[in-house]
């Protein structure tokens, strides 16, 4: 079956959907909010891109999303799937529906199992293949993902690819078994510049055309300007901003969302405006504030870990903004009361001060 | 006397297998022979009228314990404490002790006349009235009494110097037992409650030796100034070094550090002898019969003509060569340690009861009960099932092990498979006693007087049915005729009626084989005459030349400084 | 001996997959097979040539001895000559026949004993490993207990109410005390293995937990697995020689251990045998000795940093 | 001030061709200069750094050439004169700035040792430098007393930056420092070192496969592809007008993420195998400018006021004349 | 604090299961140990039911239901009680022990140790000078050392140095004329007659030491740390122990108290061998008299002694990793 054909079968694809996420870990007496009422869905064709850093709660979406783990609270339905409850047993026929790439492509094969076998597996395993017919479809897909000449690439091993042709066979495994979802966990951080955009515009490609959803997961903001429909941002767990990509990159509201943007590495910008203009939250808060102990030091990711691992009794009592602590806005009344999205629905925020922050000033709290 | 000395003699021949033996015997047995030896003492073997000894095995260090009733006391004990008589095992002879003689009323009461002046090594005098304590004593302790006394006798009573023994019924052999039952001071013992428990660490005694020196590793005995035979006492001073193991003791045996010592060594002439020609000697005077024992409940060892077939099949001489590094001979068939006991031998049966190696006629027993063998040169009874059998042997015995290989070996010849098995001893000896085994190396005989062998080895009052423990025949042997035979000795007073009885069994052993003989146990005995001569020998054969058990009370008023 | 197998394995590296340094991957498109890498390494080399030796010894035993085992009449005790290389025993056989036999038992006890424990090892280690939770919490504990208990004792007590010791009740005794340190490091390395990501690839593919194991992860440690059975062998080897130089073997067969057996209760040393008991300590030696050496091999070729030059 | 002549680095394998990973590389590190050296993965830039540091494995890699610092040639020290120079004249900050703290030890311990290595220095002093290293990188006092596992990935590497910088190295070389680091994390350290460079006036040579990172931080820029530095240009005139095609296509990844349309550029093709000889330029296959010189002749560097380029649109066959 | 915790529970908790264990094995296995003992008490003739109870209760044989002889058995350990010795009767077991005890632990302890030290310094050496002369040879040397079982290496001393050169006692603790005493006399004879069975444990074992050192330490050569210490001009000595060996001997610590087991087995036949008065002998001898009470026993004591020192050495490592003391990974 060709990949036009799965297209025919839209109605196989289905919505993915995200109601008040809650996930609490608690290790050794540590209660961890990794995520705090997450509500966002991916409608079928459309890619969502999850943006934060470690510690913001996207990969533990992603666990939630794909079964591996089960939320504390809160619903997550893909399609027909009640995949919250979802019982152990049922993983694997879910997983038909649901499939992931990996953020490294050299630890994500089997390097004992040639790019055929990679492929053949998942057919055979989830679509009932038999191993003649699913030699074929796996030779379609190694056109489809453009793994060509393909009896070249057929029986080599992933030593022998480059770091883009694996992540594309990584990709190409995917879309094997047809699913409605696809969950890349930041598919090419850990790939060159110069291939990124390749990989990138394949997964773009193949959800035109296969009618699944595609739920991005990075801490590139460019990455997800380029192919993303909606951005979500998370901070600590919450959902700080979402929105349609470009609305959410463009007029970036959150002062951490602006953060994100002002780390992109951007070589044109940085020589024409000099260090000391615009916006640089983080040196400004380093500067300020003295927080300087180790664990609420300015440093983010110092930050993230100090903050969101925080004893039992106080998880359910944190009020407040959760980007209080960084935010060079920060009032009384971020302490004081939790933001909630705010906003249409192709651009929400959660933030007190998210219309008056572009122009204001940074407060010294 | 069916106790205490089937034990010894179970020692002097198991003795032979290595190391395994423990001290859990009665008074004064070996732990084993081919054994275990320890330590230093250099220095030892040079002093003065002194003797060093390698018998006394610690595993790894002494316990002080000089108890003659407990296991595991010390081999010294038996210097100290002293029996009614001595009876040579090698030749039966009787030599008056602490009792001077003995006389027999009827077949129930015996009577014994103890010796005047002896003194206990604490300088109280010994008297009629310690003899009479001491079996009390044991009827007191029925766990003392492992040689079953007090199951035949009625009652123990002392008038002046003689003590007159009571039985229930006839049982003339049981002087044996009696006569080499230690006697103990009734001052000292007395007040002992708890006897098997006692640790008995100031041993007093009437014997030649009192304790010197203890270490763990090493005690020393000193001659008894009071001692009534002093006077042929010439050794001042005995040392027993721990043995250590196997090697190690027979390293120092051959490097010299022992005067008297009493392992298996091979090739002793060269290990031994050639280290100091002129002085070292051995003597290994067989103790003991080892035997093919099997389960006559089972077939094919129902079947006489298939035992006689392995008494001809089985090459002893190979097994007294090999296993026993040609140190022991052929056994006889008629259950008699010869020549020891050639005074009971029956002058009828011929080449004195050997059944040469001969496996032709063993085959040709064999075709004529209907045995024939298959293309594979299996063995096939009649029914036409091929013939294998285990063969037990504990483990660790190394000498049988070997024994049974060499069986196993020449039983194939006959297309018979015997499995050797090593089983624990523990093991080994259940599977017997419960009938559970299918044949096993025995060792048995070289008691002071044939009968106790042959009681306990044929009579059927110990046959149990198989699944029962049995503690004697295990074999089960059960024979009406046999029984008659064994009850009529038991009430001979008369040496001329007990010799007929003896002929009798001797050809139920000869011509029925409740057992296959294989070869005489020795007692082992290594001694450097440098020092000491007088030691027991073929020629002079007034004692086994053990040092352990009774025999060092004679050997030790037999030895003369070399002058 | 143990001690040696414990340490050398654990300094091991997780093995990766593959390199990620791109630049060690350039030039080596016609990688040697593992077999290949493993002779270039010397002491592996070494190794090698000396187990294959003992092997094929082993197997060619009876035709290269020069005489029958059950042949019992030479002349006794007598010292190495020319018609008996390593001398006669106590009971008349030739010792050199007896080594020539004697490896088949002691390699092929060292051998079974090492598959079954290596066996028990790898179900142990790999469910502990895969499927963590309770799973691992009991086995983990299981393993953790099993190895700190001193193993010969262990062995030796067990044996001890053995009722019986052929072959197999010491294979079986050895395999029952020896699992738990293979068990624990391929547990460990399993748990390495299960977070990497080819692992939950794996289970998006639909693939079932069994041929995870089995298919998917078994193959990239099989370096491991053989270097850890290699380990166990060297145990059984060294522990049935000491079982039976205990006398807690059966001592009717003939194997290395049961040569020193025999040797030492027929006081070889006394006579002079030197070879009778010289000769199959050696042989255990250089059979546990060769496996040492290949694991060294196989440690350098699967660890990059032990590498050799 | 730096001077790497003609520095070719060749790993030898066991199995398989020997790969050249740096080829004939010239570089110039003037004092207090922030250079930035980036290139894709595999293309040899961290390999041109530890042979500078002379770090590389000597047994597994064969160095020729000649690295000057201050009319020394590194490569001929013998072990004892290297060892005195080394962290006083030249440091370096690893890519696994997690590992690069002895686990076992207090951070200020290893500091310590790299000081008592080359000096000698009272306790308090040493406490007092540390300390205000650590203020100089933002981090706390306490952070002495702590051990490696007690920090957080982007404070073991400004730790690390402080160690480097603990005795007043001339050049510290930061492979890859940032690489493991989350992009927020990242760019405040990268801030804070460039503050630190200016401020210290210490030289730089900065390894990263990220340009646009570079491009941020270096005064002056050096491309590499292949073991070859294809261009090298200060910051400000790379920006301008990057001259080799690779440099230019990697400029292209980098866009706007604010912009109107966001479409991202990559480069077709791989980097070619290091391990064979390399015919014309390396960039050929995957250049967008080939023509047929570039296939068969290696082109020669071509100078210009600021740096140079090595490619044949600016060489006489190229035909260009366009200055670089 | 925790990690200490967490360790003490588990030493109880091994020694519960290795009691257990003790207590379930000779009931497991067929041929009671006790019929086997009065299976060889009646060699000696008939036994009475009288007698066989005399027997029973002389030794000690355990009556009534499983788990009251678990508890009995349980209350007897806990008073030291572990019944008396059949090969040593009638002296407890306990007092056997006591007399054997210490040699095993001062001998195996003091060389095992010492072993290890010099073996552990001898591995960092050769990992330092990796490839070079010391290194290969002894990596060879020693992996056959290593593999020799015990008591054929003491076999092989005894026979050269004690029978053929006379140089050492053949066999024993001390001298037999002496009794153990806190004396000069005393000791000089002991330290005499243990050099050859401590030269036999420290040759045997210390290629374990040596080999698994040199392997860890290799790896550990590999670490950033070790490469940014060279990178700063680090004096070498400082970088080989400071550095490289510190870290090489974390993971070698935990391994030498997880084979210490195998060493004080291989010890315990070094021991049979010498006739050495320790624990190894007297479990020989407890083996081949099928003295099961001493059996039981002296595993038991074996084994709490392994895992006491194992203990001892998890503490250890908690001291030596920071990461385990302050409470960080694991």
């Amino acid at each position: 079956m060709s990949l036009e054909a799965l297209q025919a079968h839209g109605s196989k694809t289905a919505r993915l959907e995200l109601r008040e996420v809650t996930k609490v870990y608690q290790k050794r007496r540590r209660t961890t909010v990794a995520l705090n009422r997450v509500s966002f869905s991916v409608d079928p064709g459309k890619i969502i891109a999850l943006v934060g850093e470690s510690g913001s709660g996207k990969t533990t979406i992603a666990r939630i999303v794909t079964g591996i783990e089960r939320p504390t609270s809160g619903t997550v339905q893909l399609g027909d799937w009640q995949v919250d409850t979802l019982p152990t047993r049922r993983l694997r026929e879910y997983r038909r529906f649901v499939q992931m790439v990996f953020q490294d492509p050299f630890s994500s094969l089997n390097p004992h199992n040639t790019v055929l076998q990679t492929l053949m597996r998942p057919l055979i395993n989830h679509r009932h293949y038999s191993f003649v017919s699913a030699r074929e479809q796996a030779f379609e897909i190694m056109n489809t993902v453009r793994l060509a000449p393909i009896e070249q690439f057929a029986n080599k091993k992933p030593h022998q690819l480059s770091g883009g042709q694996r992540q594309r066979l990584v990709i190409g495994r995917a879309i094997a078994p047809e699913p409605q979802l696809m969950v890349a966990d930041e598919p090419v951080s850990m790939l060159d510049v110069s291939i990124r955009a390749d990989v990138l515009y394949l997964i773009d490609e193949l959800r035109r055309r296969t009618g699944m959803s595609v739920l991005y997961i990075t801490h590139d903001l460019l990455s997800a300007r380029a192919v993303a429909d909606e951005v979500v941002v998370l901070y600590r767990g919450h959902v700080v901003e979402r929105g349609v990509a470009q609305e959410v990159i463009r007029h970036a509201e959150h002062p951490y969302t602006r953060i994100l943007i002002n780390a992109i590495p951007n070589p044109r910008r940085s020589q024409y405006q000099t260090t000391n203009q615009g916006l640089e939250p983080v040196q400004a808060m380093e500067e300020d504030s003295g927080l300087h102990s180790p664990h609420d030091f300015a440093e983010l990711d110092g930050a993230l870990k100090a903050v969101t691992t925080v004893p039992t009794l106080q998880t359910h009592a944190t009020v407040g903004c959760p980007f209080m602590q960084r935010c060079p806005y920060a009032t009384l009344q971020c302490v004081e009361q939790t933001p909630s999205l705010q906003g249409s629905m192709n651009h929400q925020v959660a933030c007190w001060h998210a219309c008056g922050c572009k122009g204001s000033e940074p407060n010294n709290v | 006397m069916k106790g205490a000395m089937k034990v010894f003699s179970l020692f002097l021949t198991a003795g032979i297998s290595a190391s395994v033996l423990t001290a859990c015997g009665t008074g004064g047995t070996p732990q084993g022979s081919h054994s275990t030896g320890n330590s230093t003492a250099t220095n030892n073997g040079s002093a003065g009228n002194s003797l060093v000894i390698g018998v006394d095995n610690g595993s790894p260090t002494f316990t002080d314990n000089f108890n003659p009733f407990g296991p595991g006391n010390r081999i010294g004990t038996s210097y100290i404490y002293e029996p009614l008589f001595f009876v040579n095992s090698i030749n039966g002879q009787v030599v008056p002790w602490l009792a001077t003689g003995y006389k027999w009323q009827g077949n129930k009461k015996l009577i014994l006349t103890i010796r005047n002046g002896v003194k206990w090594n604490d300088g109280q005098p010994f008297s009629a009235e310690d003899v009479a304590f001491t079996f009390a004593y044991l009827k007191q302790n029925p766990s003392l009494d492992w040689q079953g006394l007090w199951q035949v006798l009625q009652s123990v009573s002392v008038s002046g110097n003689q003590v007159t023994f009571n039985f229930k019924k006839p049982d003339v052999p049981a002087f044996y037992e009696i006569a080499s039952t230690v006697i103990v001071p009734k001052h000292i013992w007395s007040t002992i409650t708890n006897p098997v428990q006692g640790m008995n660490e100031h041993p007093v005694g009437t014997g030649p030796y009192v304790v010197g020196s203890f270490t763990p590793y090493q005690y020393t005995l000193k001659k008894n100034p009071n001692y009534w035979q002093a006077s042929k006492v010439a050794v001042d001073k005995i040392v027993f070094p721990v043995l250590g193991n196997n090697q190690t003791a027979a390293l120092k045996l051959s490097s010299g550090q022992w005067d008297w010592a009493t392992l298996f060594l091979p090739n002793v002439q060269q290990t031994f002898v050639s280290k100091d020609p002129q002085y070292n000697q051995y003597w290994f005077p067989p103790g003991g019969i080892i035997s093919l024992g099997m389960n006559l409940t089972k077939a094919p060892f129902n079947d006489i003509h298939f035992r006689e077939a392995m008494a001809y099949a089985i090459d002893k001489q190979k097994i007294a060569q090999q296993a026993e590094d040609g140190y022991v001979a052929v056994a006889s068939q008629v259950g008699l340690v010869l020549p020891g006991q050639k005074q009971w031998l029956n002058p009828s049966i011929p080449n004195q009861g050997v059944y040469a190696y001969n496996v032709q006629k063993a085959k040709q027993i064999l075709s004529q009960a209907g045995y024939h063998t298959n293309a594979q040169g299996q063995l096939l009874d009649s029914s036409g099932k091929t013939i294998s059998f285990n063969l037990e042997v504990p483990s660790g015995w190394t000498d049988w092990i070997q024994t049974a290989q060499i069986v196993q070996s020449s039983l194939k010849q006959l297309g018979i498979t015997v499995n050797v098995q090593t089983p624990q001893y523990g093991e080994y000896s259940q599977s017997q006693a419960t009938g559970q085994y299918d044949a096993a190396l025995m060792a048995y005989g070289g008691t002071a007087t044939p009968f106790t062998s042959y009681d306990t080895l044929l009579n059927s009052k110990y046959v149990m049915p198989v699944g029962k423990a049995a503690n004697a025949n295990v074999e089960r042997w059960s024979n009406p005729e046999t029984d008659q035979m064994l009850h009529s000795w038991v009430q001979a007073t008369d040496s001329q009626a007990q010799l007929q009885d003896a002929y009798k069994i001797e050809n139920v052993m000869y011509q029925q084989l409740p057992v296959v003989n294989l070869f005489y146990g020795a007692t082992w005995s290594e001694f450097s005459t440098k020092k000491f001569v007088g030691w027991p020998s073929a020629a002079n054969p007034y004692a086994p030349p053990a040092p352990y058990g009774q025999a060092p009370l004679m050997i030790m008023t037999h030895l003369q400084p070399r002058s | 001996m143990e001690f040696l197998r414990r340490q050398a394995k654990l300094s091991s590296t997780p093995i990766e997959p593959v390199s990620r340094d791109s630049v060690s991957e350039q030039g080596m498109l016609k990688q040697p097979g593992f077999l290949a890498l493993l002779w270039e390494n010397r002491k592996a080399r070494m190794g090698i040539i000396i187990l294959t030796i003992f092997m094929l010894v082993a197997l060619v035993g009876p035709w290269l001895a020069p005489y029958s085992l059950s042949d019992t009449n030479f002349a006794l005790s007598h010292p190495p000559s020319a018609a008996h290389w390593l001398g006669t025993t106590q009971s008349g056989q030739d010792v050199l026949t007896q080594l020539i036999y004697g490896s088949r038992v002691s390699m092929f006890v060292g051998f079974v004993a090492g598959v079954l424990v290596i066996f028990i090892a790898l179900l142990v280690g790999f469910l502990a490993g895969y499927f963590g939770g309770w799973v691992d919490e009991v086995l983990s504990l299981a393993m953790n207990v099993m190895l700190v208990l001193p193993g010969l004792p262990l062995m030796i007590l067990i044996a001890a109410y053995m009722p019986s010791h052929g072959i197999w009740e010491i294979i079986l005794v050895m395999s029952i005390t020896g699992w738990a340190f293979g068990g624990r490091s391929l547990r460990a390395q399993m748990m390495t293995v299960v977070q990497q990501d080819y692992v939950v690839a794996a289970k998006f593919a639909g693939e079932r937990p069994l041929r995870i194991i089995f298919r998917e992860i078994m193959p990239n440690m099989l370096s491991y697995i053989i270097a850890n059975f290699f380990g166990a062998v060297i145990g059984a080897v060294l522990a049935e020689a000491g079982l039976e130089f205990l006398g807690l073997g059966n001592p009717s067969i003939t194997s290395w251990g049961t040569m020193i057996y025999w040797a030492q209760s027929s006081d070889a040393m006394l006579n002079g045998q030197w070879a009778w008991i010289l000769a199959p300590g050696l042989c255990i030696a250089l059979l546990a000795a060769s496996l040492t050496l290949v694991n060294f091999g196989i440690d350098a070729v699967a660890n990059p940093r032990l590498q050799e030059e | 001030m730096l001077e790497v002549k003609d520095l070719w680095v060749t790993y030898k394998s066991r199995h398989g061709r020997p790969v050249t990973a740096v080829r004939g590389v010239q570089l110039t590190i003037p004092d207090n200069m922030f250079i930035g050296l980036v290139g894709e993965s595999g293309c040899g830039k961290s390999t041109l750094g530890f042979a500078i540091a002379r770090l590389l494995d000597g047994r597994r890699n064969e160095v020729t050439g000649s690295v000057v610092l201050n009319g020394v040639d590194l490569l001929k020290l013998d072990v004892r004169e290297l060892r005195a120079l080394r962290w006083k004249k030249l440091s370096v900050v690893l890519q696994g700035g997690m590992n690069a703290f002895n686990p076992v030890h207090k951070i200020q311990q290893q500091f310590m040792d790299a000081m008592r290595a080359h000096g000698n220095f009272t306790v308090a002093e040493m406490t007092e430098r540390i300390a205000d290293l650590l203020k100089q990188v933002q981090l706390d006092r306490e952070v002495m007393e702590m051990y490696p596992h007690e920090l957080s990935g982007g404070m073991k590497q400004r730790a690390a930056i402080a160690l480097s910088l603990v005795l007043d190295p001339e050049l510290v070389i930061l492979d890859e420092p940032t690489t493991a680091l989350d992009v927020v994390v990242q760019h405040a350290i990268v801030d804070m070192l460039k503050n630190l460079q200016r401020r210290l006036r210490f030289s730089v040579l900065f390894i990263s496969h990220d340009l646009g990172l570079v491009l941020e931080v270096a005064q002056r820029v050096v491309v590499m592809y292949a073991g070859e530095i294809v261009e090298e240009r200060t910051t400000a005139t790379l920006l301008q007008k990057a001259m080799h095609p690779y440099t230019q296509a990697l400029l292209d990844c980098y866009v706007d993420p604010q912009a109107e349309e966001v479409h991202l550029a990559g480069i077709p093709g791989t980097p070619p195998d290091l391990s064979l000889p390399l015919h014309g330029c390396a960039f050929a296959p995957r250049c967008a400018k080939v023509f047929a010189a570039c296939l068969n002749q290696t082109p020669g560097l071509t100078f210009g006021v600021d740096g140079f380029v090595q490619c044949h649109l600016y060489t006489p066959q190229g035909g260009t004349t366009d200055e670089p | 604090m925790k990690y200490f915790l967490r360790k003490a529970g588990f030493l109880i908790l091994t020694v519960w299961i290795a009691v257990t264990l003790n207590f379930i094995l000779p009931r497991l296995m067929p041929g009671n140990p006790a019929q086997a003992m009065m299976a060889k008490y009646a060699q000696q003739g008939p036994i009475s039911p009288s007698q066989e109870h005399a027997l029973a209760l002389m030794l000690g044989l355990p009556t009534g239901s499983l788990w009251s002889q678990y508890g009995q058995y349980l209350g007897n350990l806990l008073h030291g009680n572990f019944g008396i010795s059949y090969s040593f009767y009638p002296e407890p077991v306990i007092a056997v022990i006591a007399r054997a005890l210490p040699w095993t632990l001062t001998l195996i302890g003091l060389v095992t140790i010492l072993q290890f030290v010099v073996g552990t310094l001898l591995g960092v050496y050769a990992a330092w000078n990796r490839g070079k002369k010391f290194d290969s040879t002894a990596t060879v040397l020693f992996s056959f050392t290593s593999a020799f079982p015990y008591f054929w290496i003491a076999l092989a001393f005894i026979y050269l140095f004690s029978y053929m050169l006379h140089w050492f006692p053949l066999s024993g603790g001390f001298s037999g004329s002496l009794s153990p005493a806190w004396s000069g006399a005393f000791a000089g004879s002991a330290i005499y007659h243990s050099v050859l069975p401590a030269l036999t444990i420290f040759i045997t074992g210390i290629g374990g030491s040596l080999l698994g050192m040199r392997n860890n330490m290799i790896n550990t050569l590999g670490e950033d740390y070790i490469l940014l210490g060279k990178a700063a001009g680090l004096p070498e000595y400082v970088i080989a122990t400071r550095y490289a060996a510190r870290n090489a001997l974390l993971p070698i610590v935990t391994n030498f108290a997880m084979s210490l087991g195998y060493v004080v087995g291989g010890s315990l036949l070094m021991e049979t061998v010498f006739a050495y008065p320790g624990m190894g002998y007297l479990l020989a001898t407890a083996v081949s008299n099928q003295d099961y009470p001493l059996l039981q026993a002296l595993f038991l004591f074996i084994t709490v002694s392994v895992l006491l020192a194992n203990f001892v050495a998890d503490i250890l490592y908690g001291l030596l990793d920071p990461r385990v003391r302050k409470g960080g990974v694991r």
